[in-house]
């Protein structure tokens, strides 16, 4: 049986359907879920994709948090259902204080898309137990506010139990700090990043590299072994 | 303010009228007052007015663009051609791409951010009410010497404004231009392509017909947005008279234009959309005069059901706002609830305005009395057409002598080469492009630093059959090149988009393109354009590629000096097999290289 | 030793897409009574002088060459005590 | 009727990139005697009734939950007279 994966589609969200498509590619059934139902469809876990969910209007993430969906989602997250926020997913994760610290504008004010290496710092969560430790990937980034910020004790706390999932490798391109890429929670079953595994699955399209896929191949062995 | 009803109208023939303000000639304003047999109210003024712009009539230019269609080499491909919003080209198996480039040079010169948003924000829509998903956008871009002042302003303005319009859309750029010169300066380019993706049979076009059907007018409220823009800020030179009058910048909201691209396809696919038509320039003006002459012939608006940003606006305003995000449909009585509701899901504000007549008069009311009263006909397709005098610019002659061969040898090529990497438009536009999205919806097989965007169409459209195809898009276009030759000059521009699609592995197909010229009062400018107009012909016909659409800019000048003549050309091309397309740059070592052509 | 503020706000009859976001997004949340919601700027300056008509005067230049866009906004300056 | 102001500023110690870009640019353009800048937001509620003490609770909350994000920002409100 193959595992259930829901892809909520807020007003303005843009990576939905790049989100089905890495996780149909790696083997999941998708159930989109849409922002204005409070009902999560009895999946086994969820994908927050990226893009502008209300335009991005007031603070990136700020008014999707509180759709009904959420009221859903946040409860089942913090009892363990696996989460994953790629970047205006993200965003809406630290809104929703599911995820500690937030992301604000780029250090050069811009908006900005290229192709990206991160390391992996943590493979014990959900999304990242198919990777190997210390693991460098290629995936883009395209966000104008992705510069990850936390007060000095919750920087200290994220280092000290391994939760700094990611990190910028060969240059911080958003003034993130300790270069923060992405991030866990204590129970490792929500992971939050800015760069987009789902647009590097395909050797055609996306990034000149497939290393999204991992991502994928590691909540579908987690779930499948569960 | 006494309202200006058709009844009063006809009672005082001889109140004068501010045409003149509204940039109408006085053989025209005479024109109207002949069609209507009486003078026109002041909405039918608006509408007129507006209508009959160089911007929304092509009154200048219409008598050279027929060229495209006259010279069109046969092509079984082109299922709509020039004179929709975009033309629609059959790229095989089912499947159908439309695309169209369009300017906004003045408003993003008044204010870059904004002008540049809100030119990505019309091209959508353009593409949108032809039926199609947008699948990508592209950029062409002219602006000042890069070490001028005013590029500083205006340039981060632009393309920030592209960028977070286009960026919001979840539409990938896949390309476009940059180019530096100083004859720019007063006058920036900003050309804005989009392209979207149909099947064959989804085709929709922006006509009203069947009596009874409802006029719905759907997106964002209407708003004191760019009032008199059609008519003063497209079609009026820089001076200061026109800076004075200048209307409220249109702002642009690309999360409600997002919605209404979602909401618009979703109406599609319920089958509840009998016509569309967006609402660029000219607002309702355009489109219920467009619409109605198209379709069953009449139409009755009633304009104060209007819904408004600002209650205060007259009638007169609401017609020739350009509040942006907006769209009107013709939709069956029997349809409107279900299509309300979509709207509804998506929280894109709908109202039903007025109906389709067969009356053979458009009728618009206020506070129930009749305001407007037209044939819509004479507005949308019979505007003045002008036959502009021609006259060979007075230095072209000596300015073709003035050839290469007179410069000096340079001595050091090292140096030479430097200065040229160094230049702003040999340099990477990295800046630039890096703040555009191009990834985004997973299509995106080649864009910068490639030559030409190529997209894979499988899976652009949910639930649509699988196909192997691509397709490739550039925009190309060389100002110096047209002001030495503009004949010459636009057919080197068709042949390097041509080229750079081709080099993809594509098939080129269709053409579109933007033409931006100085003041067609001036014979010098209108020798020009009619020369870059036949030689892109010319050249189409050769290539057997048709023009499907495009927009022509005119009054790109400061005071009385134009820019260059700047054709802008994009071609589109197929390829049968995406997975073949062939990347730029030497890809392994030891391979040879080979130089084709002359 | 100054504290200027610097309060940027589109002018009225410019459309604010935050501002509108914002005000559908409340009653949602369940909060009513708010009729419209504009979104502007505030800026902070920190003078290293008397707010005296002088600096003003500059602080006045600034808003409006770089701080304000007055081609779509309106600003004011305030001292703040 | 009343019209009440929410600004809502970046706490001290989180880094303002805006503002720095601002201060950086002030003495190019020959602006002298600024020595710092913060930019935050401003929000304009017009409210259907009085700011009384329940609406300005209404207010709070809204600023909290919403307007602003406390674990980066801070806020005030205040009653535009
Ligand atoms: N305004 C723009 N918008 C999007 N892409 C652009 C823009 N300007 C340049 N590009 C892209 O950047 C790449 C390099 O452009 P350019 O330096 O003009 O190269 P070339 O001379 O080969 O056309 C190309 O892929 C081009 O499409």
């Amino acid at each position: 049986m193959s595992a259930r994966v829901g892809v909520v589609t807020f007003p303005g969200t843009l990576d939905d359907q790049d989100a089905a498509r890495a996780l149909r590619l790696a083997g999941a059934e998708v159930v989109p879920l849409w922002h204005a139902e409070r009902d999560l469809k009895g999946v086994d876990a969820v994908f927050l994709p990226g893009g502008f969910s209300y335009g991005d209007y007031l603070r990136c993430g700020a008014i999707a948090r509180f759709a009904p969906i959420m009221e859903e989602l946040i409860p089942a997250a913090k009892s363990g259902l696996p989460v994953l926020g790629t970047c205006n997913g993200f965003q809406i994760l630290c809104e929703a204080h599911l995820l500690p610290g937030a992301l604000t504008r780029n250090q050069n004010l811009h908006y900005i898309c290229r192709d990206q290496r991160i390391r992996v710092e943590n493979t014990r969560t959900a999304w990242t137990c198919d990777f190997e430790p210390g693991q460098e990937l290629l995936l883009p980034i395209k966000h104008g506010e992705g510069r990850y910020v936390a007060d000095e004790e919750t920087l200290a706390e994220l280092e000290r139990e391994g939760r700094v999932v990611f990190r910028y490798a060969g240059g911080n391109p958003n003034g993130s700090l300790n270069d923060i890429a992405g991030i866990t929670n204590e129970a490792g079953n929500i992971v939050g990043l800015m760069p987009h595994p789902e647009h590097a699955v395909e050797e055609l399209t996306g990034a000149p590299s497939v290393d999204g896929r991992g991502f994928f191949t590691s909540i579908l062995k987690r779930l499948v072994n569960a | 303010m006494t309202l200006d009803t058709v009844e009063r109208a006809a009672q005082t023939p001889d109140e004068p009228q501010p045409y003149a303000e509204l940039g109408m000639k006085d053989d025209e304003y005479q024109r109207v007052r002949e069609i209507l047999g009486r003078r026109p109210t002041s909405a039918e003024l608006a509408i007129y007015s507006v209508m009959w712009s160089e911007h929304c009539s092509y009154k200048s230019s219409k008598v050279h663009l027929r060229q495209f269609a006259t010279k069109a080499p046969k092509c079984d491909a082109l299922l709509v051609g020039m004179g929709e919003n975009a033309g629609v080209v059959d790229i095989g198996d089912g499947w159908a791409v439309t695309f169209k480039i369009e300017s906004h040079n003045h408003p993003s010169y008044v204010e870059p951010h904004q002008g540049a948003a809100t030119g990505v924000g019309g091209i959508v829509r353009d593409i949108l009410s032809m039926g199609a998903r947008p699948i990508a956008v592209m950029d062409s871009l002219r602006f000042g010497g890069a070490d001028q002042p005013d590029t500083k302003r205006v340039l981060p303005g632009v393309v920030e404004g592209i960028s977070s319009y286009g960026n919001c859309l979840g539409l990938p750029n896949i390309g476009g231009e940059v180019v530096f010169d100083p004859c720019y300066i007063g006058n920036p380019l900003v050309n804005a392509l989009c392209v979207g993706l149909l099947r064959k049979d989804q085709i929709k076009l922006a006509t009203a017909p069947g009596p009874g059907n409802k006029v719905v007018l759907f997106g964002a409220r209407t708003g004191a947005d760019g009032i008199g823009g059609a008519s003063v800020l497209a079609s009026a030179t820089f001076d200061e008279e026109s800076q004075a009058k200048r209307p409220a910048v249109q702002v642009g909201d690309p999360f409600m234009e997002k919605l209404l691209i979602e909401c618009c396809l979703e109406l599609f696919q319920a089958g509840v959309v009998v016509g569309i038509q967006d609402l660029g320039a000219a607002g309702i003006s355009c489109a219920t005069t467009e619409m109605a002459a198209k379709g069953a012939g009449g139409m009755r608006i009633d304009l104060n059901l209007v819904p408004l940003r600002d209650p205060t606006l007259r009638p007169e305003e609401i017609l020739m706002s350009e509040s942006q995000e907006r769209m009107m449909a013709i939709v069956a009585p029997d349809d409107v609830p279900a299509f309300l509701a979509i709207c509804e899901k998506w929280d894109v504000p709908a109202t039903v305005i007025g109906e389709v007549t067969d009356t053979g008069r458009l009728v618009m009311t206020w506070d129930g009395e009749v305001i407007v009263d037209i044939p819509p006909g004479t507005a949308a397709n019979e505007g003045p057409v002008y036959e502009r005098p021609l006259r060979e610019p007075a230095g072209q002659a000596a300015l073709n002598a003035d050839g290469p061969e007179r410069l000096p040898r340079p001595a050091d090529l090292r140096e030479t080469l430097l200065t040229l990497l160094g230049s702003p438009n040999l340099a990477s536009k990295e800046w630039v492009t890096s703040q555009y999205d191009r990834y985004v919806r997973g299509n995106t097989v080649l864009a910068q630093p490639a030559d030409a965007g190529v997209l894979r169409i499988a899976e652009a459209l949910p639930g649509a059959e699988p196909t192997t195809r691509g397709i490739a898009l550039a925009v190309d276009g060389n100002g110096r090149y047209a002001k030495l030759d503009p004949y010459a000059g636009a057919q080197l521009a068709l042949s390097e988009a041509y080229r750079n699609v081709a080099v993809t592995g594509a098939r080129p197909l269709a053409v579109t393109n933007c033409l931006n010229f100085g003041s067609p009062e001036d014979p010098e400018v209108m020798w020009q354009f009619a020369e870059a107009v036949r030689g892109l012909a010319d050249a189409c016909q050769t290539l057997g590629v048709p023009v499907t659409g495009g927009n022509v800019s005119f009054y790109n000048q400061t005071g009385s000096t134009a820019i260059h003549p700047t054709p802008v050309v994009g071609v589109l091309g197929v390829i049968e097999d995406v997975s073949k397309r062939i990347r730029h740059g030497f890809t392994a070592p030891g391979l040879r290289v080979a130089l084709l052509g002359e | 030793m100054a504290r200027v503020i610097v309060d940027v706000m589109l002018k009225p009859e410019i459309l604010d897409p935050q501002g509108q976001a914002i005000a559908r997004a409340l009653p949602r949340l369940g909060f009513t009574g708010v009729t419209d919601v504009r979104q502007g700027k505030r800026f902070e300056l920190q003078l290293d002088g008397p707010a005296d008509e002088a600096a003003l005067a500059q602080v006045r230049k600034m808003a409006e060459t770089l701080l304000a866009n007055t081609v779509i906004e309106d600003f004011a300056i305030r001292v703040e005590d």
